[in-house]
């Protein structure tokens, strides 16, 4: 049955997208990330407090009228922080997988293409990926002053070696395509060839692998501002408001669980985000992980 | 040899099977056929005609998620398959009906050694004891005439060539003796040689046990060689059914007719002549060896292995005419074309290109002249279109690397659209959107904006369903008789070959066996190996086109 | 094979050499500064300056790595700054803890997510493969402190079922470890759970389509034989990749899991090196790290010649 | 330094991994301190843990008493009438931990080497001629010229007190630590069980006779009534909560302020101040740089900055903390309320006053550079606080995030800002380290390059402190210090931001805890 391979594959991914309706799950997830992005873009007018703002008299208090989650040890209200927060987080979640791309994507290609650079260029991935992305992401924020910037970086700079491997794998898997034959034959320079036949080949993985980096440096952000070497408290992200909270944990654990809760409806969006993308951008790779 | 007055071991009955899901479509619109023991009837037809998924329902092996029997019966010495239990069919499989499929290579557990997997036939249907089990499996094993029983017991399939996993298929199907074999197009995946021997074990092991087979295929060569019956079947219903002589001499319907004249016939056409063209190709003891080893197994003193894939091939093409190269897998006729294509770098010889060695050289700008003057056509044409770009787009791309700008190239590419019979308007469309056949017509398009005077084509209709095939071919003849082009035609398929070529190389292993016009090279070979290739030709007796056995012939 | 595995492990050694000297840079262009956690935050510049003198701090970059590489050739990590202790030796005290908790997390990943993932791909958009899906997409939400949090809250705190944290090692008995290293243990799977019974859900479905898996059928054979004999080894080597490349993450979640629930193992003491600019000790455990995954994906590697024979073969 | 996630930082623990040992009537004691132990040196560190430490393990010469005066601990002393030479006699009966008997030798190796370690040591040597052990039992110091500070910093509990120790290990030279724990202390250091930020085992030192006299503070008897203390450290303060609920735990050394009423409910366990001194908190500027090189500018931060606001934030309740305006601590002898305007009025005239002031100033908009530690809690909370109340009086403010690894080395450095320079930051004291002008680093006016982060320069600070140092009776060092006092105000050598006391929690069982200028061990009954 030479049926068997997959009718779809050639069609274009812009119509795969738009072909069927969408699964509930994805209509949800799709709310809520324009829940949260419309918190992030109009934190200033959904907080009820500037997100800084003190008040030593106020610290620790339950949620009430004024404070519709309660007071953190600073005496600042929860709620804006936690509207505030979306910023950071939606920003280091960009800016990891933005960062990672646009600095993996060229070398992914150059490894897949060029064979004599593939081989040192991809032990120095796997060393990089050898080192677990936590102790480099500390270390890393230690090296620079913790800012946003930093804490991006440090993130992204492990999971580089993902992007580079996916698209070297593309691009090696693209290169046996009989177009790009096709394509040498007619006299087509290894410039203009990466960019116009093995480039597109990657880029809707990319998007796909984009929203997993996207939702797993949101975590590690937070994961990071855990074990007291994330952003720096004046900046809210719902990964120090955690940290913070957890001191007070047993006080008032909402401290720990308001954030959690929107960090993880907001992944779990993300991830289902991706799921779909993936489902429909690369039916083959239906179900699996990231 | 079958008789209406025995009772059917396979009876279908208005067999209606459709997809699932929320618009489904019919894949079988209602089929009936019927087998009898020791008689074997052949399910013909294009792909997508839906005889593969005729054996799946005999075999209770629907993929449920997908396709699903809507009505009809599938009888199984006159028990219902389709409303039995799945324990009961469970039972059935393997030891009163057994299934062999298309792709050896995949059919087998790649992590399981033979000998379990032949012993699991016997271990799920009889109450033997291993010892007995390891016996009769290398009894069986010696019944299919595989080389060597006990080490192929012990073996991994990938230790084993196409045609010896196929025989092991064979002997784990008929282990049990069963009343019902359904073959799917066993042979497809395999060279003609081999082919020509699983077909004759088939037979063989049929007579002995009086099996009923339900051979599936598309090539109406084998249907000679081995139907009693024949069923046509396309996009879903049966079209035409009865005695393999009747309907392969007198088809009564259309479609039946036009698949048969499809059909290039085996007997070289008759010769051209000689246009008296120059000779824009010519390859001179070219060589190439593909050497496996790493540089770190070097450091550790270790040979690198390395495999001669063509040895001093020689050999020129002037315009005008076809230069054929036939072979099996694996004989080197692919990568003599990548090789004088420049996708590789040929370790020896010369590449002439209207006299210019381009054997070593380097980088695109250097091979650009060369480029221009021979274009390929490639074997898959759902490959070789990039499917995220236009049609214009890819027909306009080796123009604009040559300079041309792009609304004349644009304006070439609507021409020539219509050149290969197809409307301009394809131009802004993706390659999804088109057949088969008719992608390969635009990859031919593509070549031809280059306006090459060598066209190489690489097993260029191979893929495509015989109707299609026969157009294709019929279009490149039209194009190299209007542009004058040297044609260097790749192929496995010697009926294709007889009717294109002026003259025809054959290889073997890397090395070239006979060379001369096409007429004397398939019509009195000089070499063993072009007799054996010859002689393994499936239908080699039936002239389709007549619709007659051919005189003298052998069966 | 020999020679498979043996090319395998060469590749490995440009691997290691990068990682040390990325590790090694990163750490010496980090400010801070050894002696003011040996001296104490109220240590005058002079008391610093001699410190630092006498662990050989002042000495140019490259020497010091030169130095490095070959004392640890020869076995030789180096010791502490802060404590003076050899850097392998602390790192024996607490690696105990840390392998504990890594195994146990696995043995429950293995237990619950093979089954789960080979059953929701057998009845494929039934209840199990709902449910496997669900708790995929959670498990690679929810933050592992947070899972670890609402365990103590729930079990630890309220229904008083285990101990909040601590830890015991197995040599104190088996009732006391596994009491105290089940929540840590489930707490750091939930993510591999859900990434492994993903993984396998995928990597099943994809084999149950091949025409060896319909051979297993058409020969008669049951269900079981079929998804565990033939399915399941062929999927087990994007099943063991994930373990392989997961080993990364689970350092993360190692490090996390250990702060959450008070277990003095290695992960701590790395979080500690690099705050207190500790380099031998950071080098040390991320090499050491970094060599395991090297080393679990190496075997891993072997693991794929041992379940595939035309690997093994080649 | 060290990492601490918790309140105070606490540190972290251990739970189970104490090898279980027969417990044949053994009482161990299991705390949990504030940090974790890392290094072993007391001389070469300044770390309040390591000095608790060495206080375990190491004997002083004297000891310090309640009332602050100086007595005999290892030795009896005898000063000259002209109050130039000290002689201090060994009491009989002292061994060190291999059994080998103290000698006069060995005290005079670990003075040599306190006080090329040690500030103000530094400061007392400047003014010694020799240090001699006449005899086995005796040694002699002897002063060049007149300095009223031997016995006081003889006897000091603050960083670094004089820990006696064997020669051998006293001639350690003075940047490379001290790694083999010989004392003569009470305890004796389990060297086996030792795990580097995680858990350290005293056990009783049967060998140790204590003085005759009763405990007070680090004079006195030193009775030890437990066979066993294990310090573990846990990272997370409401672990240690629940180990402490739970009896693994009997105490612990510091427990965050806000989590105390989870305790109040549990009648088995007790909350209170056993180490009597607190802590100051500390604004540092850095005088070297702007906008804080010039002195109006940094009185404008002086009244803008709010003791009330910061305590409350970083600690709570106000039963925890106190505000004054001493810079050596709130209760001790040299406290006084000189520079006390900078802390008069509301928090709104202040502001008033140094939005005032900081027109008046020429300051420029330049931004200030905060330094705020990520990870040490008690100190992360100043700098969002002040950088609100500084913004508001018309500053611009950064403030910087980092852990406090890197603000410990950054603020060492006084390059531009740009270039990794720092204006301002926050840290903390206890207060035994500071009650004095000798001890007290911050108040140093030498702007000299080796001086404490900060640089101030004040050449009337200096001949004040060097008559601190001569001065021999309390109301003189009394005037003297309070002239100080007024001058680090006027001049912003640094704002004091209060002083917080640290609370610990115990188990009910414990009985007679002493209070002292440190944690300390003995007498503690289980």
């Amino acid at each position: 049955m030479s049926a068997s391979s997959n009718p779809a594959q050639g069609a274009l991914p812009r119509r795969r997208l738009l072909d069927n309706p969408p699964h509930w799950t994805t209509a949800l997830a799709v709310i809520v990330l324009v829940a949260v992005i419309v918190m992030a873009v109009f934190a200033p007018l959904l907080a009820n407090f500037e997100p800084t703002r003190l008040n030593a008299a106020m610290r620790l208090k339950p949620a009430s009228d004024i404070y519709w989650l309660g007071t953190d040890s600073f005496g600042r209200d929860l709620y804006s922080r936690v509207v505030y927060g979306a910023r950071v987080s939606l920003l280091v979640g960009a800016g990891v997988a933005i960062g990672a791309i646009v600095i993996g994507l060229p070398l992914g290609l150059i490894a897949g293409w060029y064979r004599s650079i593939d081989g040192v260029l991809m032990r120095m991935m796997d060393g990089l990926m050898a080192i677990p992305g936590i102790l480099l992401a500390i270390a890393i924020v230690a090296l620079v002053r913790g800012g946003l910037l930093t804490v991006i970086i440090a993130i992204m700079i492990p999971a580089i070696p993902q992007v580079v491997r996916l698209v070297r794998a593309r691009v090696i898997a693209a290169r046996e395509e009989t177009y790009v034959d096709a394509a040498v034959l007619l006299g087509t320079r290894p410039g203009k060839l990466i960019r116009k036949h093995l480039l597109p080949t990657t880029i809707a993985p990319l998007i796909v692998q984009g929203t997993y980096m996207y939702a797993s440096a949101i975590l590690t952000e937070a994961a990071l501002s855990f074990l007291g070497v994330g952003i720096g408290t004046e900046v809210p992200s719902w990964g120090n408001i955690m940290a913070e909270g957890r001191l007070y944990f047993a006080i008032n654990p909402w401290l720990v669980f308001w954030p959690a809760i929107v960090l993880s409806l907001c992944i779990l969006s993300i991830n289902l985000l991706g799921d779909a993308l993936r489902d429909r951008l690369d039916p083959k790779m239906q179900g699996r992980a990231p | 040899m079958a008789t209406a007055a025995t009772q059917p071991v396979l009876s279908v009955r208005d067999l209606k099977v459709a997809t699932r899901g929320r618009q489904p479509s019919d894949i079988l619109k209602g089929i009936s056929f019927d087998i009898h023991p020791g008689e074997t009837l052949c399910l013909v037809g294009e792909s997508g005609s839906g005889k593969s998924v005729t054996s799946l329902v005999a075999m209770d092996l629907l993929p449920r998620d997908e396709l699903r029997a809507t009505a009809g019966t599938v009888r199984l010495n006159g028990e219902d398959i389709i409303t039995a239990t799945p324990a009961r069919t469970k039972a059935l499989r393997g030891a009163e009906m057994a299934m062999i499929f298309q792709e050896p290579m995949t059919a087998l557990n790649p992590v399981l050694t033979i000998g379990l997997q032949m012993d699991e036939v016997y271990w799920a249907h009889t109450k033997m004891r291993p010892k007995e089990r390891r016996e009769a499996a290398i009894a069986a094993f010696e019944a299919v005439h595989l080389p060597d029983p006990q080490r192929i017991y012990d073996s991994y399939p990938h230790q084993l060539s196409g045609g010896q996993r196929q025989r092991v298929m064979i002997a784990m199907a008929l282990a049990l003796k069963p009343k019902l074999l359904i073959a799917d197009e066993p042979t497809t995946a395999l060279d003609v040689t081999t082919q020509k021997q699983i077909l004759s074990l088939i037979r063989e092991l049929q007579e002995e046990q009086n099996t009923a087979v339900l051979f599936i295929t598309h090539d109406m060569g084998v249907v000679v060689d081995i139907a009693d019956r024949v069923c046509v079947m396309r996009r879903g219903e049966i079209v035409e059914t009865g005695p393999v002589e009747q309907v392969l001499s007198q088809p009564r319907e259309d479609y039946t007719r036009d698949l048969l004249q499809s059909v290039p016939s085996l007997t070289p056409r008759a010769p051209r002549a000689s246009s008296g063209g120059e000779t824009v190709l010519e390859i001179n003891n070219l060589e190439k060896t593909f050497s496996f080893g790493s540089l770190l197994g070097k450091l550790m003193g270790r040979e690198s292995r390395s495999v001669r894939a063509v040895k001093d091939v020689s050999f020129g093409l002037a315009r005008g005419r076809t230069l054929g190269i036939v072979g099996e897998s694996g004989s080197g006729k692919s990568t003599v074309a990548r090789c004088l294509m420049r996708l590789e770098h040929p370790t020896g010889g010369e590449i002439r290109v209207n006299g210019q060695d381009i054997a070593n050289l380097q980088g695109q700008q250097a091979l650009a002249p060369a480029r221009r003057r021979v274009q390929m056509v490639f074997q898959d044409p759902n490959r070789s279109l990039n499917p995220r770009l236009r049609i214009g787009e890819s027909l306009i791309e080796g123009p604009l690397n040559l300079g041309e700008n792009r609304e004349t190239a644009l304006k070439r590419a609507g021409e020539l659209m219509e050149v290969v019979g197809l409307p301009s308007t394809s131009l802004e469309r993706f390659p999804h959107q088109f057949s088969g056949g008719q992608r390969q017509r635009i990859a031919i398009a593509r070549a031809l904006m280059m306006e090459p005077e060598v066209i190489v084509a690489d097993e260029a209709v191979s893929a495509l369903d015989v109707s299609v095939q026969a157009q294709v071919l019929a279009l490149l003849a039209e194009i190299q008789e209007r542009r004058n082009l040297a044609v260097l035609f790749i192929t496995h398929d010697l009926r294709v070959a007889a009717q294109i070529c002026d003259e025809v190389m054959v290889m073997q292993r890397g090395s070239v066996v006979e060379m001369g016009p096409a007429a004397e090279v398939l019509g009195q070979p000089r070499h063993e190996y072009t007799r054996a290739l010859i002689s393994a030709a499936p239908g080699r007796d039936w002239d389709f086109a007549a619709g007659r056995r051919i005189a003298g012939a052998t069966t | 094979m020999a020679s498979y595995f043996l090319r395998r492990l060469m590749m490995a050694i440009p691997v290691m050499f990068f990682v040390a000297l990325f590790v090694f840079l990163l750490l010496r262009l980090t400010p801070g500064d050894p002696a003011q956690a040996i001296a104490g935050d109220q240590a005058t510049p002079a008391q610093l300056a001699a410190i630092r003198e006498n662990l050989g701090l002042d000495k140019p970059i490259a020497g010091q790595f030169v130095a490095w590489i070959a004392n640890m050739t020869q076995g030789d990590f180096g010791s502490s700054l802060i404590s003076q202790r050899p850097v392998l030796e602390m790192i024996g005290q607490r690696i105990g803890p840390t392998l504990a908790l890594a195994i146990m997390a696995m043995i429950f990943t293995v237990v619950i997510s093979l089954p789960l993932g080979v059953l929701a791909a057998w009845r494929h958009g039934g209840m199990v493969d709902r449910f496997v899906m669900a708790l995929s997409v959670v498990g690679f939400s929810v933050p592992i402190f947070v899972i670890g949090y609402v365990l103590i809250a729930v079990f630890a705190v309220n229904l008083k079922w285990f101990p909040v944290q601590g830890y015991k090692a197995l040599a104190d008995g088996f009732g006391p470890f596994f009491h105290r290293i089940l929540m840590p243990g489930l707490a750091l799977s939930f993510f591999y759970i859900a990434l492994v019974s993903r993984m396998t859900r995928a990597s099943m479905l994809e084999v149950l389509r091949e025409d060896y898996v319909r051979t297993a059928r058409a020969k008669g054979l049951g269900e079981r034989i079929v998804l565990f004999r033939h399915a399941l080894r062929n999927a087990a080597i994007p099943i063991l990749t994930v373990v392989g490349t997961g080993f990364a993450m689970m350092v993360s979640g190692v490090v996390v899991t250990e702060t959450v629930f008070n277990i003095p193992g290695l992960g701590r003491l790395v979080v500690d090196g690099v705050l207190a600019r500790d380099y031998p000790l950071i080098q040390a455990i991320i090499l050491l790290t970094a060599g395991t995954y090297v080393l679990i994906n190496l075997l891993i590697d072997l693991s794929y010649a041992l379940t595939d024979p035309r690997i093994r073969y080649q | 330094m060290s990492f601490r996630f918790k309140t105070f930082g606490a540190a972290a623990l251990l739970a189970g991994s104490l090898s279980a040992m027969p417990a044949l009537a053994e009482t161990t004691l299991n705390v949990v301190m504030q940090a974790p132990l890392r290094t072993l040196d007391p001389i070469l560190s300044t770390a309040q843990i390591v000095r608790t430490h060495g206080f375990m393990v190491f004997d002083t010469l004297l000891g310090m008493d309640a009332k602050y005066n100086p007595q005999p601990q290892m030795a009896d002393y005898a000063v000259s009438a002209d109050k130039l030479t000290y002689t201090l006699t060994l009491r009989d009966g002292l061994k060190w931990h291999d059994g080998t008997p103290v000698t006069a030798a060995d005290c005079v190796a670990s003075l040599k080497r306190w006080g090329e370690n040690d500030g103000a040591a530094r400061t007392m040597m400047a003014h010694v001629a020799s240090i001699e052990a006449t005899s086995d039992k005796v040694l002699v110091i002897k002063l060049a010229k007149p300095f009223g500070q031997v016995l006081d910093l003889l006897a000091k509990p603050s960083p670094v007190p004089p820990f006696m120790m064997p020669k051998r290990l006293a001639e350690t030279p003075a940047g490379k630590q001290v790694t083999e724990m010989i004392g003569s202390g009470p305890f004796r250091f389990v060297a086996e069980q030792y795990r580097p930020g995680d858990q350290a085992v005293y056990v009783k030192n049967k060998d140790y006779k204590p003085r005759s006299e009763p405990m007070s503070w680090t004079a006195g008897g030193k009775v030890i009534n437990v066979d066993k203390v294990v310090w573990k450290a846990m990272p997370d303060m409401q672990t240690s909560i629940n180990a402490l609920q739970s009896g693994d735990v009997d105490l612990i050394e510091q427990v965050t302020i806000d989590l105390l009423p989870l305790l109040k409910a549990n009648d088995e366990i007790k909350t209170g101040a056993i180490n009597a001194l607190g802590s100051q908190v500390t604004g540092r500027f850095n005088h070297r740089l702007p906008p804080f090189d010039n002195p109006k500018v940094r009185q404008a931060a002086m009244y803008a900055l709010d003791q009330d606001q910061l305590m409350q934030t970083a600690v709570g309740d106000s039963q925890y903390y106190k505000l004054c305006a001493s810079v050596y601590g709130c209760d001790v002898p040299l406290a006084s309320d000189a520079g006390a305007e900078y802390l008069k009025g509301s928090a709104k005239e202040r502001m008033a006053k140094a939005k005032e002031l900081l027109k008046a100033s020429g300051y420029d908009g330049t931004p200030v550079l905060m330094m705020q530690p990520t990870d040490l809690t008690i100190l992360s909370t100043q700098p969002i606080v002040a950088a609100e109340r500084l913004r508001e009086a018309g500053f611009k403010v950064d403030v910087a995030s980092m852990d406090w690894a890197t603000l410990q080395s950054r603020k060492n450095g006084w390059q531009p800002v740009a270039q990794g320079g720092w204006n301002f930051f926050f840290t903390y004291w206890g207060v035994s380290g500071i009650w004095n002008p000798t001890v007290h680093a911050l108040l140093d006016g030498s702007g000299s390059d080796t001086a404490w982060a900060g640089w101030p320069k004040s050449a009337r600070v200096e001949e004040l402190r060097t008559a601190y140092n001569a001065a021999t009776s309390l109301d003189e060092q009394k005037k003297i210090a309070r002239e100080i006092q007024q001058i680090a105000f006027d001049e912003g050598f640094y704002f004091n931001a209060g002083e917080f006391q640290s609370v610990a929690a115990w188990n009910a069982k414990l009985k007679n805890l002493q209070p002292g200028p440190i944690t300390l061990f003995w007498g503690v009954t289980k």
